[in-house]
């Protein structure tokens, strides 16, 4: 077997800096700040759902905690119109495409299957069944190859997805079709209850390289690694250069949801490891020292995380329900007879039990 | 008016959809070069470029969630299940995301895919491939199932379910393939309805596919003995068009169905079961269902004993007559 | 005789397998340290060690696919499926491969696996965590497919499960895996047979899983207007136990079927099919059925709206009684 | 990408040995007349029962022409009571079991689904579901592990069939439960109509590395390489080394099946080329430069081959239908009433014909 790689890292846990010559990056102020707001808002968000299912206010919630990085750091190295295909725990990312926190919630709440336009934000609904988007992205991306766009297609699963045989239909399609999609991996050591090692005997990343893909190991935790990875991965899919997969090691910080209890599985010291290795910490270590962020820009940022708290709390509560007569037209393009029947006889009979 | 081949009438109505609509693109394992092993996409490749018509990797579970793909970018992908018995590797695809993304997306998302599976046996094929397969997708919510039974059906229902925009589970019966007929340019029958190709007033026989023939067959026998059979095509199964079939047992109180599929759970079970209830006073004798034995699909010996004839036909009508 | 949770009785009735049979081993995502995401094989890795009890790769068509040759080795298999909606990547392996491969090889070749599918709704999951499939398997010849609908049916009916050397799917309704009731030692009815679980002669109500509660509570609301319901609790659906079900209606000459599943081509057209035939003229009014509305299944907040409830139930007993 | 690896090969299309260290074989008279002569025996069957199919007497026919090496090779190199699971195509490998020619051809007569007991010869019946038997194979070497049993589990399957989930799924799971499992690839060049190129971009003995196995690439019409590296690689996993997987280069020298019209997607001069290296040739010329083998020999194989021939005639057509009624006690262990019930309706109705 290979030698295992060293993931690529820009910014360690303790702050420092240190470029990657194969991964240039202009590491300005704005750039750091951006991130940095970025991944206070996600987890802001996250915490705030996660207390709104403990107030039975959502049915279930998948935490993104200790995950801002990897999903932050790529989502913003696509363009805007490069289409996302998620998986269900990237709110993170979905934020940054603009989405809001009623359209990631009304899914949690349980009023609807999913919350927003895919077509709007160019972003997919979430997709429970896992690896399923997989095969789903290679074809939209066979799709942007035969329309001759310059667009690319980006597609999220985690490390227990990968040994669905879809996963790797996806991978090997992708590679034989040559077409332009990058695979992006958020390994987070868990699949619920089950580790990696359980998963997998090789990495992922060596998994893709033996399908034909370009593929990468990058520090999940490292948003700037993440990030300019992702860009220059990117870039040479844009350019032609077939699909890639690149694989972020990070951690899941919470349980795999809020119906999860981590503490029959793991152990808090390695629970402790990863907070050592935080994703926001370590940014806040560099803006710090360098003197990017002020008290004032502080303040301004727990100001706006506030508001977006309180923001979530409000329209998750909004939330209306929604007519359960109206899911009967949302079958097939036009009602057929029986669903048209049974929606009338479930009105009159839900009318029958008023009087 | 050409007469033509079942197989041949798919692939002019294939390639009516890659000329008029240049978002179809059909795909499939062998459809290239080979034309299929049926030949339904023969020649296509060589007219309409490998972009269009595309041999993929050899994964059903990929096929058909790489159209989910294609058609979420706007494409109409029309994909070939090389047998019936290979489109369970594609059972989630189908099942969980092309029958439901619509829904699940509040009529967002419509996935305007058409999987067309070559089905039934009488053609001696070893195992796996004379699969009739048709009640699982019936009873899944969010897709069409339609099935053609001759040559002019197979040439519109194909271009119907291309153009409908709904995901259409398309069936092929493998031993009419090669049975030619007429493909006319009448307006055709809406694609889910039902359609009486024999008019009678003793007993109702609702067939499709394959069986349809074998029940016209049983009129044409039954008709020497003075009995006037009436034989319905169901053409489409999900949604099923109850109204022809209601009006048509009313009259003559007499109803047997017949698929190739095993009876247990097949879909002749929810027509006797919601004829049973829409006719109830009507009905004289039960609905009485003829399809395969509740076996595997058995060796190519034995699917002469094992398929609906004619002669199980005729004593399935023998009982209801005699009720 | 303890109380035991829906659950914990499965969790016994492992137990006993394991205890005394070497070839059993339990695998399934999650199994072993996590004892199941609904608890079921709690305790059970620690106790038998991770080669019985197997926390497998997150791969449906590999722990159907690996069972099968655990089972061509002399094991016995007990799958755990972590939700219904999460099967299909193993369909093919279990209509092509499991049911098929005593008839394949002639009856050479048995495979003893169980696989159980935590099934239904009434938690308030989100998509693809409610899905009633068992209409699927039902329809396909090979397999067995059973369904405990409490905790002394659970505890035995698993054992039976593993012991009765066949394929078996192995339904258990999540809505009542906290349920506790008595577990006892009484000889357990066969596997294959349907129960009557409250006497009636006005009106038979058929029902399996999470809606043989339903049903004995609108009997006993049905009670209070002096109308008495039989319930039958099917717990078999293949094979069927039509003679304990032909009885019943036999007398009662009113059926009403009942389960979450849609209606549309569900297990409920088999039972109305069947009994419509079996029991002509003994019928007074239409066999009914009640099931889900012919939709994926819905969002949370709708699945009141969309499960047979009490009402619904208690609706068809009117429109069955007024006939 | 990794940079193309060369196959092993012993013996060149000429007839020249090379040794290659890496895979000692002691390369004897006695070895390579049993090989040539189970090769040649293995033709004579497959032309014979293609024969047969063009008589009408089999349904249909797949032929493994041009595979006679890489069968023969390789189920050799391992032990008798080593399990295989073989793929539709391998009729020299399961003659080399001791399977008999009626046995191998009833299922294609139509008189069954399979045509011998798998546990007598171990060796599995057919898959014709592509890449079903691959997990199955995984799961029969991890009892044989739990058994702790010195066996290990061979498994066939072709360049196509690799490209379906299930096989990717056990490769990922054997590498991970660490089965003594050999997963070995016919890579004959086609899947029906489909070039491995249109299958797969980066060869499958590295995607097998990918997943962590240790793989090997080698001439599978080179029977001595073949069966030198199986008998390597089934030591290596014998000795509790984990799977393994070897990919043999082959050419299918016959259409997919007695239905497929080869000449519609490949040249004859591609047919020729591989003409050139066909496996039998190569060691007709060893032996023959050696003097391993004489006329008497020759003479005797030339007999022995006409004797397998008519015998297979003969028991193809002699081959009794039976029962369809048998059929209904073969779906469960024991009948169940319904159909009992079907059966004896049946066979009251084909009676009542006779009247
Ligand atoms: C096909 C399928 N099988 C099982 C499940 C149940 N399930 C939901 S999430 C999960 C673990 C997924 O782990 P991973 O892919 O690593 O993603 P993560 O939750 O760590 O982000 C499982 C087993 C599912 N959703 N889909
Ligand atoms: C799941 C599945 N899909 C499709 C088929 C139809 N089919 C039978 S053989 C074949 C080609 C297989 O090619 P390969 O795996 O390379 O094996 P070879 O025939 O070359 O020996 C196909 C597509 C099948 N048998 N199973
Ligand atoms: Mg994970
Ligand atoms: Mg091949």
């Amino acid at each position: 077997m290979e030698k295992p790689v060293e993931p690529v890292q820009l910014l360690d846990p303790d702050g420092r800096l240190t470029p990657d010559p194969r991964w240039p990056l202009e590491i300005t102020p704005d750039l750091c700040r951006d991130l940095y707001r970025r991944m206070v808002l996600a987890r802001r968000f996250d915490d705030e759902a996660l207390a709104l299912q403990r107030q039975g206010e959502l049915g279930l919630w998948l935490q993104s905690r200790g995950q801002e990085a990897a999903q932050v750091g790529s989502v913003t190295a696509l363009r805007p119109d490069d289409h996302v295909f998620p998986s269900y725990r990237e709110q993170a990312a979905a934020l940054c495409r603009g989405i809001t926190p009623e359209e990631l919630l009304v899914q949690w709440r349980g009023n609807a299957h999913s919350g927003w336009d895919p077509a709007a934000y160019r972003f997919h609904v979430y997709t429970l069944v896992l690896a399923a988007q997989l095969p789903q992205a290679t074809g939209y991306a066979m799709g942007v190859q035969r329309d001759g766009a310059d667009e690319i297609v980006a597609v999220y699963f985690g490390d227990g997805a990968s040994s669905q045989g879809e996963a790797s239909e996806a991978l090997n399609w992708a590679a034989s079709a040559g077409v332009p999609l990058l695979f992006f991996c958020q390994n987070n050591q868990w699949a619920i209850s089950t580790p990696t090692s359980t998963q997998m005997r090789a990495p992922l990343h060596q998994r893709a390289a033996g399908f034909g893909l370009d593929a990468h190991l990058v520090d999940g935790n490292d948003v700037l690694a993440v990030h300019a990875v992702t860009a220059g991965v990117a870039e040479q899919i844009r350019a032609g250069g077939g699909p890639a997969l690149i694989e972020a090691t990070t951690y899941r910080m919470g349980g795999h949801s809020t119906s999860d209890d981590p503490g029959r599985y793991r152990s808090d010291s390695e629970l402790d490891s990863w907070r050592a290795r935080d994703p926001i910490a370590r940014m806040e270590i560099l803006l710090d020292r360098e003197g990017w962020i002020d008290e004032a820009g502080r303040a301004a940022l727990r100001l706006e995380s506030d508001d977006l708290a309180a923001e979530t709390r409000r329209v998750c509560r909004a939330i209306p329900k929604g007519e359960f007569s109206a899911l009967f037209g949302t079958v097939l393009t036009s009602e057929p007879p029986h669903l048209t029947d049974q929606r009338q006889r479930h009105t009159a009979l839900v009318a029958s039990y008023l009087d | 008016m050409p007469l033509l081949t079942l197989s041949a009438a798919l692939n002019s109505g294939l390639r009516h959809a890659l000329e008029h609509d240049p978002g179809v693109v059909v795909m499939g394992e062998d459809v290239g070069g080979l034309g299929g092993v049926f030949r339904v996409t023969d020649g296509l490749q060589k007219d309409f470029g490998a972009d269009r018509v595309i041999d993929t990797p050899l994964a059903e579970a990929g096929i058909v969630g790489t159209a989910i793909g294609l058609a979420l970018r706007g494409y109409r992908p029309v994909c070939e299940i090389q047998f019936d018995g290979f489109v369970y590797p594609a059972f989630s695809q189908i099942v969980s995301q092309l029958a439901k993304m619509r829904a699940r997306t509040a009529g967002r998302v419509a996935l305007p895919v058409v999987i067309r599976i070559p089905v039934g046996g009488g053609i001696g094929a070893v195992e796996h491939h004379s699969e009739s397969n048709e009640a699982y997708f019936a009873h899944t919510a969010g897709l069409r199932v339609v099935y053609c039974s001759g040559s002019q059906d197979a040439h519109w229902m194909l271009r119907q379910a291309v153009e409908c925009g709904d995901p259409v589970i398309f069936y092929e019966p493998k031993r009419r393939y090669w049975t030619k007929a007429e493909v006319h340019d009448d307006e055709p029958l809406p694609l889910d309805r039902a359609r009486v190709v024999r008019p009678g007033r003793d007993v109702t026989l609702l067939a499709y596919g394959g069986t349809v023939q074998t029940c016209l067959d049983a009129a044409t026998a039954a008709a020497t003995e003075g009995r006037e059979l009436e034989v319905i095509d169901l053409r489409s199964l999900a949604p099923l068009d109850l109204d022809t079939i209601a009006e048509s047992v009313a009259r003559t109180g007499r109803c047997v169905v017949v698929h190739e599929a095993p009876v247990f759970g097949g879909f002749g079970a929810e027509v006797a079961g919601a004829i049973g209830e829409r006719c109830f006073d009507r009905l004289e004798a039960p609905v009485l269902r003829v399809g395969g034995y509740d076996l595997p699909y058995p060796p190519a010996k034995f699917e002469e004993e094992f398929l609906p004839d004619l002669d199980r036909v005729l004593d399935a009508v023998d009982r209801s007559l005699a009720w």
